[in-house]
């Protein structure tokens, strides 16, 4: 990022969400917000307070309950040249909408032979934030990877946060954006203005020449605090995260493992069928002259989400779960 | 008026009160940060739960949404174990996995409060199926808002049950709003209950503040359905009191509003009919320390109750 | 009668001619096993997507559905490159990605067949959207099916596009079947436009059968619509002469049930109408004739048409 | 399976599945079917002809085009002691009831800690058949795989079909049995009567020493007849059928992978996020003593399937990719 843009203090993830929206709808006539509760209310998690009354209810609709309609709807839009940003307020109710991803916004520009794009973006917030239970809670990245035409973002700063929403929303495809509940209370340095960040690209957080830990969303933090930890204890850990979760950007991973020799893949969604299952198979698949260890998962357990803050700690990766599963690697 | 009616409505007023104080000791924890999570009051909606599920028998299944505390107690759950569930707690009737909004009570035929808006209209219209089909002569009550009137599950769901002669009662309790969206700009079509045309079903609206029509209505629907002439939908005009859920400004409405319809609260009305009725300013006075003193206690124990362990965080996926 | 009306009439019939051709030898490819997949014909609902899509203008916009090949047309969709599509060959409207029921032609405004059932719904509400949005004088018309007014995205289009005043027609073509299914046995209320009520909507039913009438209801409903009174429902009696796909026995219908409805042929109507208001024996023949070569012509160039390659199999996923 | 139920001739695929319901219905009151056109039409495939006249019109459900919720009602039936079997036309459908299957049937077992069960079994075709285009020829096991608390299974024979069925739908969980188009008018042997196989187990479709091929559904006969041609070419291939998606059946992989050395995984799903990401995974995870070569996966494009035939093809795993990806392996 060009210096002249980095501002002095640092600003909320959720403020950063809200300035890419905010510039967004500026820049861009078309730009068009939809989703429930997003006008007055600003939005369950306050991401869009004062958009309605800077840009007034054409520009920011606050829809009814009918999930699987307005994303249909906004598929429609788009096709027509808008480009709607829906937010689905918690992204468990995205199944609602997964036809309409799946056999609409996904497949046109494709199966129309290229008639139309579908310029798309749905934002929405996922993860565990303590308590919220079973169907407030889930990160359902694992329903959305595999799904052809569809782009998937989960950035894990407000800087990231700013930039690639702007790029999510200027990019002719669907896109995806993953926000986090717990992120949005984090803090970080963000540019002002019209900085946009290019999808599909992975991050090295932190360099490292021991074990490759890769992880994406709120799960970057937690591993950035394991590297720290393993530190004093004489592991070199490189934190790479993922950003962009389709496409993966698959040469960041492995020229990561062919550095390190070791992977271990950290997300919040459950283990089994999850983001990491196809990080580690890029890694079967392509890194096996370099690898030294098994390759490693840690997630969530298989379960739902459970509503007590207590059992929801149990069932999600902690730091103690990704340090153990950085020293069964080192120790292989 | 009969005694009956007095000691029914008498029994009603002190439901709405325990369930009014459960709520209000429930948001104090909140505001003391001893919860997690998030929880949507039904302070306001009383007399919907009592009416309506003291007009059903014990036997009758119920299927609520997220904003279902009332109803669980109005149901008989024991309360203590719908706050333990609340704070997560083992005794939770639910073990602490659910929560507010994902949580059960077979024992008392209540299948659920749904964390999905409009999630339980098909699965109450599936447990009226299961009762058609067993022969039972048992009937669903399903409880939703205004709000999820506009989910596609509404529409199916309600075509179904119609079709099929479906032994459930749908109740739409219609607060004014959904979270911030004002019931005007949600449905195209108001009063809700007229949607039921749709369907060729019957609808009807009444005043969800007034606890005696509110059974009322509920009663002659629930014969209604019961007897086998199919489904019906119960409109039932209230207000929350409180925000939507724990953090809201609630700038979508007026203070005006929310003065007007606190005239119009349910435990006032009750206790206005039940003092014309003859019921005395003690023995009113008592119900209300009563409830309180009900409250208090099991708040206590419910937060000296230990949380799950492991096996309750993971285990139990598959039956 | 004017001599527009006639004209108008004798410019419908050429056009359902072609249609029922069209669709006549694509059930004879079918039948040679020259085509693959399924596809659903619209032989008898002929003057429901010529009445209505002549009443509109070529920039409205249309959304169909799995029965869309008159609509796509009705609407001037080169034929050739439909057949090309049907036959999956490289010169198909979406170069044989598509096929039957995933079809576009956005240069004639046409936004897509659709195979999901009830899927179209939303999609047309989001492109009446953009046009409002846009504060074009443009129009939607979305076809689809009572079998399809049973899916949640019936309700919750119909509902947004009432409460937002959208220009978009729904279409709703009740050939009394979804598939096996007797529309009274899957839809609680008939007709399918007193659903319309349920959204403040203005709602309408005709004879789907005779394209003058069709015309006439839809463009009345298409003044309405495009002069900013809101969204409408018209709803189109008819009948599909052939089964629900390329495999159907038919065997949930009775032929004496086909007979009835045969003899109000859409084709038939037509004629006798042309032939009362002047137009010659040797005149209708000729069109007849000439729809029969047009067909004829297209099939043997479509099939003559190249498959594509590797790149138009697994390229242009993303823009 | 006992000799004394083995019957003489082979029968098809989809009259396997047909006998599995056929015997359910008789065997016990609580089961019932629902789905679109499955009574007097007998299902867009034909599996339930003849049982709305065998058992009428209160076991056999015609319901009208509402997946969402007649999937939902399904959910609530069972709650209440019925044991529903659902059929859902195309699996491309299954989209539109998502979120009742992840938010719900997957769910309630575990958040009523204990208090319910949710027999339920969906009944699904999924997979190309030539032409049918973008939303009618898709397999979609990877929006299943992952989901907490339902069992996935893909049998690829008539005797598992009719023998899984049987135990799906006396299993008290909630089971999605996936079906294939292409294998419905395929013949195999079939036991008669009462037999039924074990839910969560793979099967050893053909041993062999050299590489192990993983597959499931209308890709084990392609795999078997790849090993033939191979063995041609001296490459002793080992084809593990998966038959239970979820869960998989860990220790049966990694033992062939301990046997064979090598891992080739094999699915009519687009590559991307599919249920092979999770079998190399667990490779990569468990077998690093054993491998010899990367693991490979073999699948769909990541594309939706095309409605021509000849487009169809291009996008679809076939034997050559599945011998190219065994040969790439070998030679290591
Ligand atoms: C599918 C889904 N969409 C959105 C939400 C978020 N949400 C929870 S309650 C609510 C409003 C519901 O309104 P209404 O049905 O009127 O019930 P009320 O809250 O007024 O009691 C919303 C939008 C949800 N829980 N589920
Ligand atoms: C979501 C979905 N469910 C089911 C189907 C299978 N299907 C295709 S057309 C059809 C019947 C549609 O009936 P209707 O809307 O009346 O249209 P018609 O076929 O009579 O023209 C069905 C069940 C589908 N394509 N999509
Ligand atoms: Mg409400
Ligand atoms: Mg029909």
């Amino acid at each position: 990022m060009p210096d002249a843009v980095v501002r002095a203090g640092e600003i909320y993830f959720s403020r950063a969400v809200h300035e890419a929206l905010d510039e967004e709808l500026a820049r861009d006539p078309n730009v068009f917000l939809m989703g429930e509760d997003i006008g007055v209310y600003g939005g369950a998690f306050g991401v869009t307070k004062g958009l309605l009354d800077k840009y007034g209810p054409k520009r920011v609709v606050d829809t009814p309950i009918s999930e699987n309609s307005f994303v249909g709807m906004a598929v429609g839009a788009s096709l027509l040249g808008l480009r709607p940003v829906v937010e689905i307020m918690f992204m468990d109710f995205i199944a609602l909408a997964l036809d309409q991803i799946l056999n609409s916004a996904g497949k046109l520009h494709y199966m129309y032979a290229g008639q139309v794009t579908v310029p798309l973006v749905i934002r929405t917030p996922g993860g565990a934030k303590g308590g919220y239970g079973p169907s407030h809670s889930q990160m359902l990245t694992n329903l959305l990877v595999g799904v052809p035409g569809i782009k998937v973002v989960a950035p894990s700063t407000p800087a990231m946060a700013k930039g690639l929403l702007k790029s999510a929303i200027r990019d002719p495809n669907p896109v995806i954006f993953v926000e986090n509940k717990r992120l949005y209370p984090q803090r970080g340095p963000a540019p002002e203005g019209d900085v946009c960040l290019p999808l599909g690209q992975a991050v090295v957080a932190a360099a490292g020449t021991d074990v490759s830990l890769f992880a994406y969303s709120a799960m970057v933090p937690v591993c950035l605090g394991v590297k720290k930890a393993l530190a004093g204890q004489g592991v070199d850990v490189e934190v790479v995260d993922l950003v962009s979760l389709q496409p993966l950007d698959r040469a960041a991973i492995t020229d990561s493992v062919g550095r390190t020799g070791r992977a271990v893949i950290v997300e919040e969604a459950c283990v089994t069928g999850g983001v990491g299952a196809e990080v580690a198979a890029v890694i079967a698949a392509e890194c096996m002259g370099s690898l030294e260890a098994p390759v490693l998962r840690v997630g969530a357990a298989d379960a739902p989400i459970p509503a007590s803050t207590e059992l929801e700690r149990m069932v999600l990766p902690g730091p103690e779960d990704v340090a153990a599963a950085v020293r069964r690697v080192m120790e292989w | 008026m009969t005694d009956t009616a007095v000691e029914d409505v008498l029994a009603s007023y002190h439901q709405m009160l325990l369930i009014r104080f459960f709520e209000e000791a429930l948001s104090d924890l909140f505001t003391k940060n001893l919860v997690g999570g998030t929880a949507h009051f039904c302070i306001g909606q009383e007399a919907c739960a009592v009416g309506v599920i003291s007009a059903a028998r014990p036997t009758d299944w119920i299927v609520s949404n997220h904003r279902g505390h009332g109803h669980l107690l109005a149901r008989g759950v024991e309360p203590y174990r719908v706050m333990a569930e609340l704070l997560g707690r083992r005794d939770g009737c639910c073990r602490g996995r659910g929560g507010s909004q994902h949580m059960s009570a077979m024992a008392q035929c209540f299948l659920g409060t749904n964390g999905i808006t409009g999630g339980g209209l098909p699965i109450g219209t599936g447990a009226a199926l299961a009762l058609k089909y067993q022969n039972s002569d048992g009937i669903v009550l399903v409880f939703f808002g205004d709000g999820a009137s506009n989910q596609g599950t509404f529409h199916e769901s309600l075509n179904m049950a119609s079709l099929w002669g479906l032994p459930v009662l749908y109740v739409c309790e219609n607060n004014r709003y959904s979270m911030s969206l004002e019931v005007g700009k949600a449905c195209a079509r108001t009063p809700v209950s007229e949607r039921a045309s749709a369907y060729s079903m019957r609808g009807e609206t009444c005043d969800g503040m007034d606890v005696l029509e509110v059974r009322r209505h509920a009663s002659e629907l629930i014969d209604h359905v019961r007897s086998g002439k199919g489904p019906a939908l119960l409109e039932l005009l209230t207000y929350r009191f409180c925000g939507h859920s724990k953090n809201d400004a609630r700038v979508y409405r007026t203070r005006e509003e929310e003065a007007q319809w606190a005239e119009r609260d349910c435990l006032k009305l009750a206790r206005e009919w039940l003092s014309t009725h003859g019921v005395t300013g003690p023995e009113l006075d008592g119900a209300v320390a009563g409830a309180k003193e009900v409250v208090a206690a099991l708040v206590v124990r419910a937060m000296a109750c230990p949380h799950g362990d492991r096996e309750d965080a993971t285990g139990g996926v598959y039956a």
